[in-house]
């Protein structure tokens, strides 16, 4: 038996990491954004310009943070629909700590120190406690909100130093070109999207979401998974709305209305399945890519409001359906 | 005509779909085809995030000048800073932002204000001096606080002991306004007084009123806006709907487009410029500024245009 | 390499200290003792079997001893030194590797990711070599000489592939005890013998081992010592050469079988109650048969061969691309299991969790599932004639459960299992496709399906039974077919039919 | 063995109407909540406050029905909200064109029916989760409304069988109670006792298995779709009488307070489990503590608060009594 074996290990092709990394629902996506791209290219003389382009790409990197993070959540098999609130409660801290001190970065750690406290909080009770994470997110959705408008009077508060730094983080661009919101939303892709892909880390949230109690079987812990993954979560919302917050200037109490909506959108979207488990950050991301450009594009085209929310929504069931087409052709 | 035109003007608005805001754009549309500009609009649909990006867009387009109506004015301040660093003029309608130029608004308390002495003296007359009344409000925007605030000092200056009995958050939308008003008005039996701060809020008020089975005769509705046909319908067929704080959105829309231009042509403009108010008494004071045909009401410019605006507001949201 | 190392190892303890010792283990679940005083000891180098009834407990101790379930009573003590097993990782850490009962791999992953699932092989900054994942994983299916595709999805694979994944998983590592809770219930005889061989490979290496089956003939060639369970209690443990198959099954179920095939064979009638004609679906090739009236017919094949896919169109579930199937004359609408209830044609499944099973659901409402319009009056449920209906099918069948009401979940495999046949035969039907319907069922309760299919014909039923256990398919079978590759390659009177002749055909 | 080692079993229905424990832990919030708001504003009992508070569960508790029905099959629609806007919209138009309110209800109900039938549609044939298909329709659905009428349609038909939809009254009831209870009765006994109910429970519980035995999950599915759908237009319709025009802008956020009302009643989101009882008594107790706050005058952000704490809180207690239950 030596030989076959041998033989059997040579026959092994090395793995074809391009291929993984954009598996057979991000060609799917991959098609519907470009086709997106050319059409409105053909239909507005300035959408495909580098200042559009560029516009849209710091817009779509709020939410690709929180995408990323909400990402791994849901390949987690868990949910959390109170980032939208979070995005808009983490400006506080932020705000009235920079406000007190004149410190961005005392206001950021603030604000990342209450993002994680939320998330262990969801996480515990979540994965600890073993409340569905819907509930318990749609709980703490409820909560910070009605938290945010009774600290705040319901009225904005505003950023009193007019800190330049603060001012740069959400509005700057490297070299006057690429916002640095981008750049984070990069980062931050670039490190995740390796970590799910070869990190024990990632394939741990993988397992985790697959088979909770399989994963259990092979000696992971469960729990513990989920809870990182729920603190991560709220962190990568965290970062979301510190950039949202310097984009806006203040600590807008409105600000992430619905914001969760859009994420789950992208997420689902982007060809992760909300039983866990399925779905890789790449699809994530270009799900955040087609949403942001196709609100771009369609508002380019100058068409009625009413029309572009008719067309999001065709245009997300088509994309979907097309991606479920394929999964049960192939 | 003395000045250059924008080709140009993109503007941002709050909530699109709302009446109030249907009839600003169809004042600034108007306005703008007499006068041969290009306008465009994009909805922020109540979302900070939103709005931002959609002025980005139309300043990465290239429209000459931006009108914005804030969702929230702080969150538009570096809007306003790139705007300006970017040397695209800015309108802002209804709400002032630090660092702006120019702001086309009426003032809210004043408009309160008015429709306050109004009501007052309507309680004198009708309701026995008695006022008690069930505030459907809106705390999240400052604008619809000034509006509540002022209506009660303008009663008060008629009927002195006039109270406001329950204070609510009515979302500014009917169905949660009829929802918060049925509580209020079993807990407090003698409200005798509904104010809302835009006319949703006000016909919810009046309807959580009607779905308790009272009658109107010893009530007075007081509703602000004048946003759409609401009003109109509910000052022909509601006995105790007798007050409107009309704000005329078309003039709204069609004074910031003039702004617009102004700025455009780098003229000095005031940093408030008000537009005007007036509470319409009575059943078909209605018709003194607006006419109805086939379901569209039409603005009668003269009547409007006649209006004197304030000089200044008598409150504005910095005395919150 | 890794994969190696667990097969090849050094010979560590040949000793006759234990390896495992578990004493005075109980376990209550609500209404049920699943274990009571039950002690056990493993030996190094042993093969020891565990044995008895469905819900005797078997799997109930061996997660015990994973650290899946903690005990409410008693001790374990791995290598002489008492081990607090809280989960499943501390039984891992022990080396204490287990293929469970049901399925435990992650179906989104491939064959390779699943065997290491326990540990990924990483280079220096921590990055998963997958690589080496592929190539390990392909060289221990070389070893054991399964032949699985490293790359394939698990979740696209038959349940008997799974089942090598799973063993090959638990022999990946090293580990000091290997449990195998009914590895072999989707494995053909041939999986079977290389199974065995590498179990002789490792207790050599002084590697314990426990094995559960329901299968006595694999007890006998691989086990040295027998403990049985019966209703959670230790009944006996003596090596297995001090046993016969009568005193095995005596120990069992506490009284004897005497025929466990009670076939009476040769009235089959000559109505044709089930013709297919022509079938063919993306897996299938012009498969054409008769089944009549009162007949077994079998279906033999080698893994993947076609069976299952077969099952599932004729009972309309899987879409066909040409062929026509009549049930008692009628055209079955394809595709469409509602036409297929209605003409009378039901399926037991092989896959009892994801296709048979509502977990959530009780005892009754997943036995009267499909058969409800017999207890309803214009679309209305009546409980009382529904309930006497399922007792009687419970006592029938002597389904272990407290009560009717149960979350089917909380039952054995073996009752889940009489439980989903019952939802059949409650309906009285015409045709019954049986999908390796003793999958994991006790030798009592194998005798009884046994029993029924014998009674289903002899009623006048079309049996169509798919099975991979060849004393099954020539104890129950009047006429064999066998498939190869998804073509109808023999079809014999059982008179004429030989292993041999089967396999042939099989092989084919 | 997944399911095996976390789950609970199920208490006997020979309980009866408290098929669980569950919904004694809700009945008892419910009472709690009642008697301490009580203690603190008398005018709680009033009649008039409790047929305030009535009307409004009414509302909610109508879509709740076919909600439920939906999560047990393993599907939810967020689509309801947006729906029940347009259906009021329709309903007023209509019975503005015809003058005949029968006409008018008739749309609206239909309305939802066929916003219904879209998504099960979208759900069964392209087999989109339907969460999301459900968040596409509500975006669809609310810019499409504005293509049908840019304004809030008013009542000019002036015909007061229409008002009498929402304000009438049976008896000492309100019309929307009655219609109400009468639905939910409905409901209940068709989900309890006919076989279209352990249908329903079946698809939500194993797909497949379902099929297997003869069942067509996507009908089932396509059912309970138009039956959530004809409710939600159904109460677009009540709720257009009630404000007395067709307003576009309604019913934002409608989903998720239906949505947290069924889940607080202890229906799985996964499927296979529920209970209309424990819908019911979810509805009550949000729509008590809205109208709690408001009469004791509490700041009215709590209407946020609070339900998000009792929502986790109760999922918490039920978590519980299961695992006290299991061991
Ligand atoms: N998680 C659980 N909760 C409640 N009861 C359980 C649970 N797991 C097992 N049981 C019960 O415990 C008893 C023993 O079950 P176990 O699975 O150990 O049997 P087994 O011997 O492995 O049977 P089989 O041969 O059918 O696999 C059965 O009555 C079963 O219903
Ligand atoms: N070698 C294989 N590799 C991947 N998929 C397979 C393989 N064999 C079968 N399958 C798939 O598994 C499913 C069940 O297989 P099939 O019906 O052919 O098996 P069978 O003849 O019933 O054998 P068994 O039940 O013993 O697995 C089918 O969907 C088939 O496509
Ligand atoms: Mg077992
Ligand atoms: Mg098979």
């Amino acid at each position: 038996m030596p030989q076959s074996l041998e033989a059997r290990v040579d026959r092994v092709a090395p793995i074809p990491r391009l291929a993984a990394m954009f598996r057979r629902n991000e060609t799917v996506l991959l098609l519907v954004l470009v086709a997106l791209l050319v059409f409105f290219t053909i239909g507005s003389p300035t959408f495909m310009t580098t200042r559009n382009i560029t516009n849209v790409l710091g817009q779509a990197s709020i939410a690709m943070i929180a995408a990323v993070g909400l990402g791994m959540l849901v390949i987690a098999g868990e949910i959390d629909v109170s980032i939208g609130s979070l995005v808009g409660a983490v400006a506080l801290p932020l705000v009235v700590i920079m406000n007190a001190t004149g410190s961005l970065e005392l206001g950021i750690i603030s604000a990342l120190v209450f993002a994680l406290a939320i998330g262990a909080v969801n996480g515990y009770l979540s994965a600890y406690l073993g409340i569905n994470s819907l509930i318990v997110t749609l709980g703490s959705m409820f909560v910070i909100r009605g938290g945010i408008y009774i600290y705040t009077g319901q009225k904005a508060i505003p950023d009193d130093l007019a800190l330049e730094s603060f001012y740069q983080i959400g509005n700057g661009r490297l070299l006057g070109m690429i916002p640095y919101p981008a750049l984070v939303a990069l980062a931050v892709f670039a490190v995740f999207s390796y970590m799910m892909g070869h990190r024990r880390f990632g394939r741990q949230l993988y397992a985790v979401g697959g088979d909770a109690e399989v994963a259990r079987l092979a000696g992971y812990n469960v729990r513990q998974s989920k809870f990182i993954a729920f603190v991560l979560c709220s962190l990568f919302a965290g970062v979301s709305g510190i950039l949202l917050s310097s984009r806006l200037g203040s600590a807008v109490h409105v600000s992430g209305l619905g914001f969760e909506f859009q994420v789950v959108a992208a997420v689902v979207l982007g060809g992760v399945s909300l039983a866990g488990g399925i779905g890789s950050l790449g699809g994530v991301a270009l799900g955040v890519l087609i949403l942001a450009f196709l609100s771009n594009g369609l508002g380019m085209l100058n068409l009625a409001t009413e029309w572009q929310q008719v067309i999001t929504g065709l245009i997300i069931i088509g994309a979907v359906g097309l991606d479920e087409l394929r999964r049960r052709r192939g | 005509w003395a000045q250059n035109m924008p080709k140009k003007i993109g503007y941002v608005t709050n909530y699109a779909t709302h009446e109030w805001y249907q009839n600003v754009i169809k004042g600034m549309q108007d306005r703008a085809a007499q006068l041969g500009i290009e306008f465009e609009v994009r909805d922020a649909n109540l979302d900070v995030a939103k709005e931002v990006a959609a002025a980005e867009d139309f300043m990465s387009q290239g429209v000459d000048v931006l009108i914005v109506t804030p969702v929230n004015e702080e969150g538009v301040v570096p809007l306003v800073r790139r705007a300006k660093e970017d040397g695209i003029p800015m309108v802002l309608e209804g709400n002032p932002v630090k660092g702006m130029t120019t702001m086309v608004a009426i003032c809210d308390y004043d408009t309160g204000y008015h429709a306050g002495v109004a009501a007052g003296q309507y309680a004198k007359d009708h309701l026995g001096g008695a006022a008690k009344v069930m505030n459907v409000g809106l705390p999240l925007l400052s604008a619809t606080v000034l509006r509540s605030n002022g209506f009660m000092d303008g009663l008060k200056t008629i009927i002195p002991d006039a109270t406001m009995v329950h204070d609510l958050d009515g979302g500014g939308n009917p169905d949660r306004a009829l929802e918060v008003s049925s509580a209020a008005l079993a807990q407090n039996a003698d409200i005798n007084i509904i104010y809302g701060i835009n006319d949703s809020s006000s016909q919810g008020g009046l309807q959580a009123w009607k779905a308790a089975g009272k009658s109107q005769d010893n009530l007075l509705v007081v509703g602000t806006g004048g946003e759409g046909l609401g009003f109109i319908n509910m000052m022909d067929n509601e006995p105790s709907y007798q007050i409107e704080a009309a704000m005329f959105p078309e003039k709204v829309g069609f004074t910031a487009i003039d702004a617009a231009v102004k700025l455009f042509n780098k003229e000095e403009v005031p940093p408030h410029i008000v537009s005007p108010t007036s509470p319409m008494v009575g059943k078909d004071s209605w018709k003194q500024f607006y006419d109805l045909a086939d379901n569209k009401r039409t603005i009668k410019w003269d009547a409007v245009n006649a209006l004197v605006p304030a000089d200044k507001c008598m409150k504005t949201a910095a005395d919150l | 390499m890794q994969a190696d190392r667990s097969l090849a190892g050094t010979p560590t303890e040949v000793s006759g200290a234990p390896a495992v010792t578990m004493t005075g283990i109980t376990k209550l679940f609500t209404g049920v003792k699943a274990l009571d005083d039950v002690s056990l000891t493993l030996l190094p180098g042993r093969v020891h079997a565990l044995m008895g009834e469905n819900g005797a407990g078997k799997s109930t101790l061996i997660k015990i001893l994973a650290g899946v379930y903690r005990p409410d009573a008693g001790q374990i003590s791995i290598t002489g030194k008492l081990a607090d097993l809280r989960s499943p990782r501390d039984a891992l850490r022990q080396g204490i590797k287990v293929v469970f009962q049901e399925i435990a791999l992650i179906p989104e992953f491939t064959v390779a990711e699943n065997i290491f699932l326990e540990g990924y092989p990483t280079d220096r900054l921590g990055s998963i070599r997958w690589d080496r994942i592929r190539a390990d994983a392909a060289a221990l299916f070389a070893r054991i000489g399964f032949d699985v595709n490293p790359d394939d999805k698990v979740g696209n694979l038959p349940v008997s592939k799974q089942q090598m994944v799973e063993i090959a998983r638990a022999l990946a590592h090293e580990a000091r005890v290997v449990v195998m809770d009914e590895p072999t219930s989707s494995l053909t005889p041939a999986e079977v013998a290389k199974l065995f061989d590498v179990i002789r490979r490792l207790t050599a290496l002084g590697m314990a081992v426990v094995y559960v089956s329901h299968k006595l003939d694999e007890i006998f060639e691989i086990a040295d010592t027998v403990t049985v369970l019966r209703d959670g209690r230790h009944i006996s443990t003596k090596p297995v050469s001090e046993h016969t198959h009568e005193t095995l099954i005596t120990d069992m179920i506490g009284r004897r079988i005497d025929n466990l095939f009670p076939r009476a064979r040769g009235a089959a009638g000559e109505q044709v109650i089930l013709d297919v004609e022509e079938l063919s679906t993306e897996k299938l090739k012009g498969i054409s048969f008769k089944a009549r009236a009162g007949e077994v017919l079998g279906f033999f094949g080698l893994m993947g061969a076609g069976r299952t896919e077969l099952a599932k169109a004729i009972v309309g579930f899987d879409p066909i691309t040409t062929g026509r199937i009549t049930i008692g004359g009628q055209l079955l609408q394809p595709h469409d299991t509602r036409t297929g209830k209605a003409l009378g044609i039901g399926l037991l499944t092989e896959d009892r969790k994801s296709e048979g099973l509502m977990l959530d659901l009780s005892v009754t409402h997943n036995m009267s599932l499909a058969s409800l319009e017999r207890f309803s009056k214009s679309g209305f449920v009546s409980e009382p004639s529904e309930k006497s209906a399922v007792q009687a099918f419970v006592d029938r069948f002597r389904v272990k459960t407290p009560g009717l009401t149960r979350q089917i979940k909380f039952l054995s495999g073996g009752n889940q299992q009489k439980v989903l046949l019952a939802r059949w035969l409650m309906r009285g039907l015409k045709v019954i496709v049986v999908d390796e319907p003793t999958r994991g069922i006790d030798v009592g309760a194998k005798s009884e399906i046994f029993a029924l299919i014998d009674e289903l014909a002899s009623d006048g039923l079309a049996v169509i039974l798919m099975t991979s256990e060849m004393p099954e398919l020539l104890g129950l079978s009047d006429r064999i077919a066998v498939l190869a590759e998804g073509r109808l390659t023999a079809i014999m009177d059982r008179a004429d039919a030989t292993q041999e002749k089967i396999l042939d055909a099989a092989i084919a | 063995m997944t399911e095996l080692s976390r789950s609970a079993p199920q208490v006997s229905p020979k309980l009866g109407w408290l098929t669980s424990q569950t919904q004694l832990v809700l009945l008892v919030t419910l009472f709690a909540l009642c008697l301490l708001i009580s203690l603190a504003a008398p005018q709680f009992y009033s009649v008039d406050n409790i047929i305030a508070i009535l009307r409004q569960s009414s509302l909610v508790l109508i879509v709740a029905v076919g909600m439920t029905m939906l999560l047990i099959a393993a599907e939810v629609d967020l689509s309801v909200g947006a729906s029940l806007a347009f259906a009021g919209v329709v309903a007023m138009d209509v019975t503005n064109k015809t003058s005949s309110v029968t006409l008018g209800v008739m749309a609206g109900i239909l309305f939802g029916g066929g916003v219904g039938l879209i998504n099960g549609l979208i759900v069964t044939k392209l087999r989109i989760n339907s969460l999301i298909a459900t968040i596409a329709m509500m975006m669809m659905l609310q810019g499409s409304v504005y293509l049908y009428s840019r304004e809030a349609v008013q009542n000019k038909h002036l015909q007061p069988l229409f008002t009498w939809l929402s304000t009438g009254y049976v008896g000492p009831l309100p019309l929307p109670v009655v219609v109400t209870a009468v639905l939910f009765a409905i409901g209940y006994v068709v989900l309890r006792h006919t076989t279209l109910g352990r249908y329903v429970y079946a698809v939500g519980a194993n797909e497949k298995a379902a099929r297997l035995s003869g069942i067509r999950p996507a009908r089932i599915k396509m059912l309970v779709f138009i039956v959530t759908g004809l409710l939600t237009g159904l109460v677009g319709v009540i709720l257009c009488s009630l404000m007395n025009a067709g307003q576009p802008t309604a019913g934002r956020g409608f989903e998720l307070t239906v949505v947290a009302a069924v889940i607080l009643g202890g229906t799985s989101l996964t499927g296979g489990r529920g209970t209309l009882l424990g819908t019911l008594l979810g509805v009550l107790i949000l729509k008590v503590i809205d109208n709690g706050i408001i009469i004791l005058r509490w700041d009215q952000d709590l209407q946020m608060v609070i339900p998000g704490f009792i929502i986790v809180i109760a999922s918490y207690l039920d978590l519980l009594r299961k695992k006290s239950n299991a061991s």
